[in-house]
């Protein structure tokens, strides 16, 4: 990895830091992010390693835990932030919330909330690269408890019998929610599971955004030269719990096993790492305030954006419109006046 | 406390864990299949160490395998409770469900039972959006061979639950996540609702307001406005969608003469179409104005809260179309043709 | 056979495979996935010589992986016709259908185009019992973001499924298979049939049958023999369900004053319940009787041609409910309440 | 394997052979088997020598390619073959025909024409097991398509993590309909996958009866005992066509590959085997005479059975009856004199 690349690894993976430590904020102090908040906190290093070896016009395919996908494959913040609080200028125009990111245009086809569904739907894009005759690639992200799905069984047979340019990385932070890994599946390791597939499969500290960019830019290299795909498990941890369930912890995991994992926190590792490269404190403390700066301004951006209209609800369900003759949508919305049902 | 005449306040989640708890202490063959049941989150939290790993096992998430697992051990003799804990979920399993748990025992010609509960949350108006705010019981309608329950108050989650538990037949049972919070009063001891039963939750001889699952308290508050004005609405509860109980429905038409259906679910071949459609088959001749569906439109659900509030019937939605169905009927005399 | 004014006859699975030929001729991105697309009994059979193999991949068994590829290739460019050659094997895919095609677009806010359209042959009454036997339609109505046609004859099955190929929006196409061997004429050229426009097949005064797929056929046998008996039925061929041609269906029932509804899915919230729920409502003041539903009933379709023959709409059941519906109504004068 | 399960061996694949032969013969008549029919001949050693290492209280869960599953398993022929002729009097009513055979009382679980979907059935039912306290296994046959789908991997992996007592038997006949197995998966063998479970994986030769039988039979005693399940491969090749289509052949295989096979005929090579173990021509002839001859009682049987009448239609949907008050289960059947639908 030459020098530029490593400080943009630093400023991405500083980005998603402060994006969610924001997004964060804003849950904790309840100004207007509702619904399911799923943080990557901890696992930058896997993500933005991943992304960095793709090509600006390659594909992502991404899950629940979801904000540090679009953020590593350059999507602008506001937008993000704007579609976490609801708003008409969030990048999904308020519809898909924070589970639902998707910036199609840095690629980012989008995060599905439904383990495991992404998989087959990445293989699909480089099976379209190929149709539209372009060498772009598809990576998909999903986490551990998507190793046990059919999805992953069946998108990664595809892949391999049709010789897709696929890459398929497992951000393992060794829990499904509540459940290790350990307790769900017999076979020793994700990667292993490549094997079954004659794919390739390799293992990667997760923290190490260095070793997580050399093991994706391989898999992406053969994916590009038509050598078909390959399966990346980056072993890698979330600080948070599953999600931001108002602070309360869950407290399914050991304290020091949290501990020892962010004594290997993915940032720090990179800054020591730079720091002996020789970058100098004041250039990395510049990388940091601009992160930092660029994330205000994106929730800036977010608090004083309009709300959805109500007419927008019956928007963005059909390219042509449902208009057949004396067809309409049902009932339509009343005034935003009226009360919501106390259940 | 004491006695089985007596009452205890319960909220609708509560009531769901203690249906549970009473029915896997009362047979040992009921087993729980939910992804983090021991979490604390869930109503199953505490259960494996009163029954054990075995019957309260730890999940992969493997919506379509457990689905099929849990219809094997159906169908030699143990009760399993799947819970999907998010609705839409249930769509990764659907072809365990529909080809397989709601067709086994026919397509065997009456050899299989296939004792299933599948419990089915409804986030929406959670803001939790699309994939996580469906209310499919309309899609499992139209497919024979389910039961299918949503409970609107904690003494119907509980007594139906048990029903169902206890039921030789699949049955599908929704619950509208909002509720969850809802807290009513439950009868002490051995409380069951029989399946296939509908309450008449409030009495009228106005209009006939048929509600399901949240929009029933939704009714209920628009039945309090309309009363001040001096309409009269009996608010219906079918509390199982399948088997319907259409003798309850037609009965209030044929008292009120008017039809307005209050269901969270999306319009196009809903419930309330169903019920809709069976009123203009059988209850035609009582009818005294069009029949109304006060639903939620065929978008999907958004995420964000400021446009999801307004997919779902509300008492302001229900009253209104009430009022125009009293305002659009002709004369009971001629409805007699 | 020349010009764009002729006619040919062909039969509907020809239609099909016509249409099929003709978008993939005229759009290099429309593809083929089908398990065993290049196998003599399948209408895409030989496409791969034309086409390659790239655009008519070998499919293994994995209709919810090749479902969500299609989407994946659907949202980056490509026009994928993904053919489940049996409806029951959609509900194996039935999350991605409802979950992901169904919701991208507006779950991105309108960046996401998911233009595949979902083949789905209909194999009831040819004895293959209940896993292989469904008609899902009604299910999938009640998903927002799905177009969804049932065509009834060779024409429509060319016109509405090259529309459905140039489509933007996802459409599920279910093809009912006993109609596979029916031959019909079809116009030469270019021949498209807009979504979201009914047809009438036959103009009657008397009561009008809103019939669907092959229940269309059964309808007009039905109506010739009412005929001869004086009574003039109108029938309604909705051919796409979602989005529904409600339009002409309010006109005819506002001519006829009655109104029967053939389907052969199932009925609780089939496709015949929203027509009689939009009926209901929006069309009440023209009914003169009760709406009548000649439909199938809720068990599973049998094995044994004895029993799955008595499953579905035929003239005689249709004729038996016209008649019924015209003896079980008020005089006209009396609908303009 | 001693002389009497050996003989056993044999009296039951006989059975498979001539009940088929029978079938295909009423098929190609006309004579009243409607809808679709898979036969198995030439697999039933594969079928036979899983049946045998299995207690008589043991479970079986098959698939589409139905016929040898529950008669090696035990069943009564008549009562199968009245069902593929839609007879009231058939082992399911009429309701499920041909590829929804099952016999409870033998403890075959059905078979489904869903592919895979028995997989996970057969691992819920060793699970049952388990909670009953019964030492029952369940065995699940499916065939080479099976295993490129979700639920071949979703049930693998669950018997797998809960040690269940299952044995999952592939077919593998190198075919799922016109598409060779090597087309749809990239890796090297169906027995090689077990390995993503940590599960044990064997494949064997599927024309060998004694072969099968010692493999499965070892699978079972590890179940049994709570080793956990097994993945076991069966090497073996249908003679007819994927299903009967009146006698047409799709010409997807060539002639010589399906002429190799047949050299290898299962029922050809037991026999071999028993007379070099001394049993004579006449005992194996009284053998064949007899499953020839339960073959021809069952289809008079069947033949001679009236047909289901109308008001079953509705019967067996479920346990407790439709009868909610003023609930049917919609417009009754008509009577029998109703002309059909010409399509
Ligand atoms: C098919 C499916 N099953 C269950 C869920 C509920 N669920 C949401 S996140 C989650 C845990 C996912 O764990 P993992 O894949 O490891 O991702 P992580 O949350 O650890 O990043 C579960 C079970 C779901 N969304 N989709
Ligand atoms: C989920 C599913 N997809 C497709 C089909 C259609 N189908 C029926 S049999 C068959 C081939 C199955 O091949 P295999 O599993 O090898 O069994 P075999 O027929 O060779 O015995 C297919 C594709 C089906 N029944 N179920
Ligand atoms: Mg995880
Ligand atoms: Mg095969």
């Amino acid at each position: 990895m030459d020098r530029e690349r490593q400080l943009d690894a630093m400023r991405r993976m500083l980005r998603i830091r402060r994006f969610e430590e924001a997004a964060m904020d804003i849950v904790r102090k309840g100004q207007g992010i509702a619904g399911s908040v799923h943080l990557c906190i901890g696992q930058e290093a896997a993500i933005v390693g991943s992304c960095l070896a793709l090509r600006a016009d390659d594909f992502t395919v991404g899950y629940h835990r979801s904000h540090g996908h679009p953020i590593a494959k350059g999507a602008a913040l506001g937008p993000l932030m704007a579609e976490l609080m609801g708003r008409r200028t969030g990048v999904c125009r308020g519809k898909g919330g924070s589970m639902h990111l998707a910036d199609f245009a840095v690629g980012s086809l989008g995060e599905t909330a439904i383990v495991g569904a992404g998989i087959p739907q990445a293989a699909g894009a480089a099976y379209g690269a190929r149709i539209r005759g372009s060498d772009q690639v598809a990576l998909a992200f999903f986490g551990d408890g998507a190793a046990n799905i059919g999805s992953f069984h069946e998108g990664l047979n595809l892949a391999a019998a049709w010789r897709l340019g696929a890459v398929f990385v497992c951000e393992n932070n060794l829990y499904a929610m509540s459940t290790a890994l350990a307790d769900t599946m017999a076979g020793e390791s994700i990667a292993a599971r490549a094997a079954a597939y004659a794919m390739p499969g390799v293992a990667v500290d997760g923290q190490d955004v260095v070793a997580v960019y050399e093991a994706v830019r391989a898999a992406v290299d053969r994916a590009r030269g038509g050598g078909g795909p390959t399966l990346v498990e980056a072993r890698t941890y979330r600080y948070r719990d599953h999600a931001e369930y108002g602070g309360l912890d869950l407290g399914h995991r050991p304290a020091e096993e949290l501990e020892a994992w962010r004594a290997r926190d993915p940032l720090d590792l990179h800054r020591a790492r730079l720091l002996a490269d020789g970058v100098s404190e004041r250039e990395l403390d510049e990388l940091a305030e601009a992160a930092a700066e660029e994330v205000r301004a994106a929730v800036q951006f977010a608090k004083t954006s309009p709300a959805p209209e109500p007419e927008e609800l019956l928007e963005d369900l059909w390219a042509t419109p449902v208009g057949a003759p004396g067809h309409g949508p049902g009932p339509g919305p009343e005034p935003a006046s009226t009360p919501e049902v106390v259940g | 406390m004491s006695g089985r005449s007596g009452v205890r306040t319960l909220s609708y989640r509560d009531a769901i864990r203690e249906a549970m708890l009473e029915e896997m202490r009362r047979d040992p063959r009921v087993v729980v299949f939910c992804e983090d049941a021991r979490f604390w989150t869930m109503p199953t939290n505490g259960f494996v160490d009163e029954f054990g790993p075995d019957r309260v096992p730890i999940m992969p998430i493997s919506e379509e395998g457990f689905t099929g697992a849990a219809i094997g051990a159906a169908m030699t003799g143990v009760r399993p409770i799947v819970d999907y804990t998010i609705a839409n979920l249930m769509y990764v399993a659907w072809d365990q469900i529909v080809n397989h748990a709601a067709k086994n025992r026919y397509l065997f010609g009456g050899q299989a039972s296939v004792p299933i509960v599948f419990r089915a949350a409804m986030k929406y108006a959670n803001a939790t959006a699309a994939q996580h705010s469906d209310r499919p019981y309309p899609q499992l309608m139209n497919v024979p061979g389910l039961k299918i329950v949503v409970p609107s108050n904690p003494a119907d989650a509980l007594g139906l639950l048990k029903s169902a538990i206890r039921d030789d037949d699949p049955v599908v049972y929704f619950e509208p996540l909002r509720l969850w919070g809802a807290k009513g009063e439950v009868p002490v001891g051995d409380h069951l609702v029989p399946l296939g039963r509908a309450a008449v939750a409030r009495e009228g001889r106005d209009a006939t307001v048929v509600a399901i699952g949240d929009a029933v308290p939704a009714a209920l508050k628009a039945a309090e406005g309309l009363a001040s004005d001096g309409v009269e609405v009996e608010v219906v509860d079918p509390r199982t969608l399948v088997p319907l109980d259409t003798a309850t429905i037609l009965a209030s038409v044929a008292k009120t003469g008017r039809l307005i259906i209050a269901d969270p679910a999306h319009k196009t071949c809903g419930a309330a179409a169903e019920i809709a459609a069976v009123v203009a088959e059988e209850g035609f001749a009582s009818l005294r104005g069009p029949i109304a569906r006060v639903v939620a439109p065929d978008v999907h659900p958004p995420f964000s809260p400021a446009l999801e509030r307004l997919m779902y019937p509300t008492p302001a939605r229900i009253a209104a179309a009430v009022e125009a169905a009293v305002a659009d009927s002709h004369p009971k005399e001629l409805t007699a043709q």
